[in-house]
């Protein structure tokens, strides 16, 4: 039996969706959390509603490392549907609980690790009624036994169960035996704790618990968004379930009830970003928020929005593709797709959270750029971002801030005009200054997608026509200027970068500790933002080996570095994962042993990319 | 802060209305469509009703898709934003706006194949959330801009002008509205300025989605003999089947109707629309015996024209519905919709 | 006054259209043409049905070059309302016609050229009754000025008036009413011929004049394609028009009446693709043509074919884009667009015609192409090559040809499998077989766009979901040798190289001979296909500068190449014509030698891609 | 070249229909869908009717789009072909289906959000093209896939399971298709199996566009107090007005209908429907007024059920307004489709 691992160890829940288990995983996330323990959790849900099976993986660290870990130590093996394949994912020295109400010998061989039997079934018959009840009670009853087994604080999940339950006392009580019951029956039975455990520490101070997808919406509710148009679709359906029940609280008049936002329920994803943009167009801070299938029908519009030059703001919670693809499962495989979405030559700003922090100041930094840019930007952030609970520092807003609305002609200025010209670059800078309607008769112009001239005249003139598109081009320029930086990390002075965005990060930065540990240092930038400004060509420009870590099988980070930056593809090479889980430190580890390290060379997936 | 449109250089004779300004301030760009085209004399139909109605150019929004009606959009009120966006599309662009802004007037043009193929879908949810807005669908039952193929409007038996016949039964957007609870619906025809002029003027008027299908003959592909869209056929075949008269706020509603015969209709802002029956055994607040009554007529090839049904009460516009403030939400104060750095931190107190 | 040049000149004819100037100048091109002088015509219309300026250029080219020269030697100006570009685009040493009924000395000083007024209107007006019939025939008359200047057969002419009008006989005399009126006067007030002149040839024995998208539409019904379904967008309209009138000849049943295919115009773009996946999938050869915007709608339908893997021939008559942007003027911009179509990891087979003759087979070559495949295949056509009127050979049909339907299960095949597994790679090719429904009830399978295993069974599996994206890479490759191979012309043997494609091939051609006079001699190799063969790597390799030649802003051919060959993009330069008028030799001929010439490196739009 | 499934084992003693099946036959995948969710009862319904129709198995085309709905293809005739499109599109993937072989039996399953918002458009223009196929709508009101969001079948003043009420008018597929021309619509409860199966038995032999809209509460998100989609609700306010009885071709239609009471239906293969009116002063074969008298029930709270329209006679179905020929178009031989080389010469003979 392995020596005491203190506060650094994965536990995976395998349960079946619609039983309640989601109320006990988050019970044993916040208490750890609670106990002032880094921890991260994970859920992997099938796409339906009830039925089928779904896991939790828990992760506690004390050097905080957010990222999967790759490795299970502890399985509570809930799903009889599951057990086989849950048995082997444990960790050898590791230990799995089931349900010994019915003793599953066969499956149970496996001497390299330790099997908790606890008759969770039993249990809750014994002392709960309706079958509903007995199913929900089993799932509650196993956070007790892994209470007893990690030592976690009883009072602590009493006093959290009262918080949840607040309106209903009763379920408290109920919540509370069950809990008893298997931290009792795991006291008598085993000794308590395990070698695994945990033990408080003081490394969540000023942090909280949240997922992607709130955090973007409160982004959006501080940023002074007032239309919201959407069509359903997992896994960004949140980010409006969010933004709608902030606003109720806190944009709704307590005397006349009138609510100080459009909330707006589409036909589909076209009519989404149709009003998103005809809002935008008229002056309203507008947002709607997708995945992938949403993206492909919102490319004709995008295209308008692009070339009429009209602000949008697109949040692109990314799934596992092609086409319906694994609605619950994780990827960051729109990234070509955004940054050209619609034919013609077209190209959009793109903004690449990491985790729900950045998803917060992301939101509301990405109003500022598409009013100032008069363009489309898209949030690429993804299921795993969106979806899961992520530890991160409290979020801070400036109440200096004020919404940044660009290039806005008000009356007073059209008046002094001789005549507006829509679409005349008059600082140099590619923006054009805009007007809203009802403001001034002499700020009237007509906007289309059509052939138009920087006068804003209907035109088929080859000339007129190219002094728009390729004004447009300076004004990406600008767009190069006004982007968030990468955030580079060079401490190592290593002639290795690894180049990677979004939700690798976790993954990234722990596996260069593992990496730095077997000696092997890389220096790291984590692009943050599309176009690429020169702090990302210096970073490409000073590596001479560069692996780009990415989650999908196309490479299309490294293809979209290809094309917009100076680099010479050779050297890029691509790591790529696209299990539809997200990605693990491991991964990257061994991706970069196997070229960096005198081994011999593993082809990747990415050959055909060479 | 509002503007009144400076006059363009006008003739001082042109007659002005209470804001001072003429006609000719409600034109817009010169049309490029064919010599004849009904779509510009909804145009002018337009112009009349917004001079009459002295409505502030600047708040005018003109909306429109994609085809020979969708450019119309630039051919009136210049002093108006305009945005002829993508094909069969405009209702959601309309929808955006107008929830950015409720307090301008919204105009949106749009022809039978962006409204009834690839707008359908569009169209019939605006009209479910009772969009305030006018919706101008200039019908030809063809497809102008692309060279006269058949529209979903086009009737069974009509004959494209290479002679080709439509067996397809076409899709009416009068009835459309109706069944999906529209709550102001007209039908009429471009070369009957005097129905169209203050069939416009009510539905800019009225507080909700209203639509009016004109008749638009198409004289470059579907003005022929056989053509059942054509200005001959629509002349002999539409029929008022109800007189809309416009009553502007001033005026008072004079005795001299035969009671009963009319039914007074009062619009949101008090301006009042006076119905009479041209066809007794039409009932324009029956909803569903109204529709039951056109198509009974339609079997017999008569088109019902007029105001077909009103309905200025019972049903909930767009911002009623969501409950919006009446100012616009595009000129909101931040401070109104930030909670700050104090309701932040009360926010977070949850994420622990 | 310059020497002769005989059968080597462009004239360019502004009139307005929906004035039936169209008829005159087919007219004057088929005569040339039936005089056996290759002739190219090229017609720039606006994007309205009436009254509107339009131009139609002729070259006439004893070399046979088929692109804009560049360069207008005869200018008939019909159109007042353009009189003063038109005039302005003469060659010195050109020819002004214009209608003298109405002199306009004031728009008319230039020194350099001959101005030939003809008092069109008042000759019509004199010997014609009502307004619309004089209107016509005024744009007659100007044919039948040509004819004399230009020396023009008039036994020809009327051979040819006569097959136009066989049905209207009436129409033939007033035709050539108006043809004499102009060529009399034409002979009676100036020197006949002129200098520039057509001499009869025998250049164009076994060739036709016609259309991309007629030959296109002609391409489809060899195949065998039996469902058409698309909504009308320009410039692509003409390819289901005349699919629709050559079945109506060729596929009716004489005695029924019934018509062996299907011709459906759907209600959108997103319907017309889907409804081509239908019938695909049930086994019927179906394809659509739309244009830019289409291309955007069909986004989410084409990764569903991708990933489900179902057959599907689209072909893009591409037009200036972004958004709505000029619908009749021409570009090569959707090629990312459709490269990439759909968010996830997806990519579709392109094929790249450059005329007339190559839409034609590499019509029947994408059905072929798309089955074997089972997969979406684009074809890339233009305005130009779809819409103007182009000389090149007879078309060929081999009556061997058979459709290559691919690997579909026929009942007795299905009846000997113990099971069928739709998506199981047994061939090693990436290449499953399919099974069409009715056929055999063990071959039954369900199709979804969700995740799945290679059984065809609905997973959320990591690792099943990932043997079927990486088949479909495999099966990329197949793809790679079934595709057309470039034309590659390394006649010079320098290291300098032209990479090109579609309707920029006579252009570069023309230029090739035009540098090879200047002393600078280039390989040329014209891309047919994507993905890109061996034979693409090879010319990239060879070859130590390229010059990609292309009509977009953006540099897409240039992008493709860089992203999916192993060339490095810095010996990749850019020569970017994207005005929306055909490109013509000169722009190459400048690109070209501003680099390779010791003149000053010129800086090209396309820098930003550096 | 067409063969009889192979019986999977089956006890003997299971009933088999005349091709010798049993009911286990016309089964498909387990269900994934939530206990007790209504989807699963039209499952079994659609199981029913096929079997006793004793369709060929591989004849059988399950097309869908996406939502909890569209998954129940996989659960049915597992020896047909079935294809999960993508969300709202179903109707043209059919179409094209369709369009390429005829000789099928095609079956769309929806949802109401798949059909009435993303798919409105293609549903609609499917009915006009009056495509021979069974399109059955699993109605529940809501999003169920992705949670419970309202769709835009939800009844105004229904509650959602998190307390929202919603205030927008219903789009009702029933008035919708009815007032497009469609040529079979009904509408049912997936509680009502005598009910659903011989709507949907007709359905199939239909020769045409047939619609079937069939409440189908969703257990999860929408069977709660305040929705009146729920099995409480729907029980209460759902009425039966036509009764329709299936009568198979072997079968003699006997006597002991009352005479005018019922109405005979003739199908395209001869099959028969018998209609009985439930409901007095309904006439199914009066679309107009049928659907007047539709709304005046639901204005009273009342929902009619059954075979509410039915026109065999007068509509043409999509291959006849093709004309295209009666043998399938995907195995029509090339012979057929290509004029060879020297068709192509007498063409080309036009381009010099
Ligand atoms: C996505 C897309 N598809 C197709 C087109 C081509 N198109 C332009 S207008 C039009 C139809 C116009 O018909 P209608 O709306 O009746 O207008 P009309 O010209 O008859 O007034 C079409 C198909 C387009 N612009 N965009
Ligand atoms: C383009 C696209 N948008 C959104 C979604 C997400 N989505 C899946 S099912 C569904 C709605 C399903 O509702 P309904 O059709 O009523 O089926 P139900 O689940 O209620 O049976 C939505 C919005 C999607 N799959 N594709
Ligand atoms: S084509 Fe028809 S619709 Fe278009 S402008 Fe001409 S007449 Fe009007
Ligand atoms: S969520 Fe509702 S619709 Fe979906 S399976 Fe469950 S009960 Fe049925
Ligand atoms: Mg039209
Ligand atoms: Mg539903």
């Amino acid at each position: 039996m392995s020596s005491p691992r203190i506060n650094d160890f994965a536990i995976k829940i395998a349960t079946v969706n619609g039983t309640g288990s989601a109320s006990a995983n988050s019970l044993l996330m916040k208490s750890i959390f609670r106990s002032g323990i880094p921890v991260m959790g994970k859920n992997y849900f099938p796409s339906n509603i009830q039925g089928l099976p779904t896991w939790y993986e828990i992760r506690v660290s004390k050097d905080a490392y957010v990222a999967r870990s790759g490795r299970v130590d502890i399985m509570v093996a809930m799903n009889a549907e599951t057990y086989a394949r849950d048995v082997k994912e444990v960790a050898p020295g590791g230990y799995l609980i089931y349900d010994s109400t019915w003793p599953r010998p066969a499956l149970l061989k496996r001497e390299d690790i330790t099997v908790i039997g606890v008759p969770l079934a039993r249990l809750c018959n014994e002392n709960f009624n309706g079958v509903r009840t007995r199913i929900l009670m089993k799932n509650i009853c196993y956070a007790g036994v892994l209470a007893a087994l990690l030592d976690l604080d009883a009072e602590r999940i009493r006093e959290l169960l009262a918080e949840t339950y607040a309106r209903k006392p009763q379920l408290v009580e109920s919540n509370m035996k069950a809990i008893q019951l298997g931290y009792d029956y795991a006291r008598e039975h085993f000794e308590c704790p395990l070698p695994l455990r945990v033990q408080p520490l003081d490394r969540t101070a000023g942090h909280i618990m949240i997922d992607g997808n709130t955090a973007a919406a409160l982004g959006c509710m501080f940023a002074g968004a007032t239309v919201a148009a959407w069509y359903p679709i997992t896994p960004s359906t949140s980010v409006m379930d969010a933004f709608k029940s902030f606003c109720d609280r806190s944009r709704v008049d307590p005397q006349t009830g009138r609510k100080n936002f459009a909330f707006i329920q589409a036909e589909d994803e076209l009519a989404a970003i149709g009003m998103v943009i005809g809002a935008a167009w008229n002056g309203a801070r507008s947002f709607t928020a997708t995945s992938g299938p949403g993206i492909s029908l919102m490319n004709e519009f995008l295209g308008l929005a692009y070339y009429a030059e009209v602000p949008a703001v697109v949040f692109d919670i990314q799934r596992v593709g092609p086409s319906t693809g694994m609605p619950t499962r994780t990827q960051q495989c729109d990234v070509m797709e955004c940054a050209y979405a619609s034919h013609g030559d077209t190209r959009h700003v793109c903004l690449y959270p990491s985790n729900p922090e950045e998803c917060f100041y992301m939101a509301a930094q990405a109003f500022d750029l598409a009013e100032r840019l008069q363009t489309p930007v898209l949030i690429l952030s993804d299921l795993d971002i969106g979806m899961n609970d992520w530890m991160c520092r409290d979020l801070q807003w400036d109440d200096g801030y004020r919404p940044d609305r660009g290039k806005v002609l008000g009356a007073a200025q059209i008046e002094q005009l001789e005549r507006f010209y829509r679409y005349l670059d008059r600082d140099g800078d590619g923006v054009a200054a805009r007007t809203l309607p009802g403001v001034h008769p002499k700020g009237a112009y007509f906007a289309r997608g059509s052939g138009h001239s920087q006068y804003g005249t209907y035109t088929e003139d080859s000339t007129e026509y190219q002094i728009v598109v390729d004004r447009l081009m300076r004004k990406w320029d600008t767009a190069k200027k006004l982007v968030p930086k990468p955030v580079v990390d060079g401490a190592a002075g290593s002639d290795v970068g690894i180049v990677s965005f979004g939700s690798c990060d976790g993954a990234v930065r722990e596996a260069m500790d593992v990496l730095a540990a077997s000696g092997v240092k890389v220096d790291y930038m984590r692009v943050r933002a599309f176009p690429f400004g020169q702090e990302v060509e210096r970073f490409l420009a000073d590596h001479e080996r560069v692996f780009v870590v990415e989650q999908n099988r196309d490479a299309q980070l490294r293809s979209l570095l290809t094309l917009e930056t100076a680099v010479e593809k050779s050297k890029l090479r691509s790591l790529l994962h696209y299990s539809g889980l997200p990605i693990s430190s491991s991964f990257i580890v061994e991706g970069v042993l196997a070229e960096v390290s005198p081994r011999p060379q593993e082809q990747k997936r990415d050959a055909a990319h060479g | 802060m509002t503007f009144i449109a400076k006059p363009k250089v006008a003739h001082p004779s042109l007659p002005k209305n209470v804001l001072g300004l003429t006609r000719r301030q409600y034109e817009g760009a010169l049309s490029t469509l064919c010599a004849g085209c009904g779509h510009d004399s909804i145009t002018a139909a337009i112009v009349e009703a917004c001079w009459e109605l002295a409505l502030q150019p600047q708040d005018v929004v003109k909306l429109s898709g994609i085809g020979c009606s969708s450019k119309t959009t630039a051919y009136f009120v210049s002093g108006g934003h305009g945005f002829n966006s993508v094909h069969g599309r405009m209702p959601s662009i309309a929808t955006g706006a107008n929830a950015a802004n409720r307090k301008l007037h919204f105009i949106g043009v749009s022809g039978d194949g962006d409204t009834l193929s690839i707008g359908l879908g569009q169209f019939c949810h605006a009209i479910r959330r009772n969009l305030n807005m006018l919706y101008i669908i200039e019908n030809n039952g063809v497809y102008g801009l692309t060279k006269g193929q058949f529209s979903a409007s086009a009737d069974v038996g009509t004959k494209a002008k290479k002679g080709e016949t439509n067996f397809q039964p076409p899709i009416d957007p009068v009835l459309l509205a109706m069944t999906l609870g529209a709550s102001f619906v007209g039908r009429s025809f471009s070369g009957d300025k005097q129905q169209l002029v203050p069939l416009i003027k009510a539905g800019l008027k009225h507080n909700g989605f209203a639509l009016i299908d004109v008749l638009s003959p198409c004289v470059t592909f579907n003005d022929h003999e056989g053509s059942t869209k054509s200005y001959a056929y629509t002349r002999e075949h539409y029929e008022p089947a109800i007189h809309t008269d416009f009553i502007p706020l001033e005026r008072e509603i004079t005795a001299n109707y035969a009671e009963g015969a009319t039914l007074p209709v009062v619009m949101h802002d008090g301006t009042r629309i006076l119905l009479r029956k041209l066809d007794a055994d039409y009932d324009p607040t029956q909803r569903a015996a109204a529709a039951a009554h056109i198509q009974e007529r339609m079997r017999h090839g008569e088109y019902l024209t007029g105001l077909l049904h009103v309905d200025e009460k019972t049903q909930h516009e767009f911002h009623e519905l969501n409950a919006t403030p009446d100012e616009p939400l595009n000129t909101m104060p931040y401070e109104k919709l930030s909670p700050g750095s104090k309701g932040l931190a009360k926010i977070l107190s949850r994420y622990r």
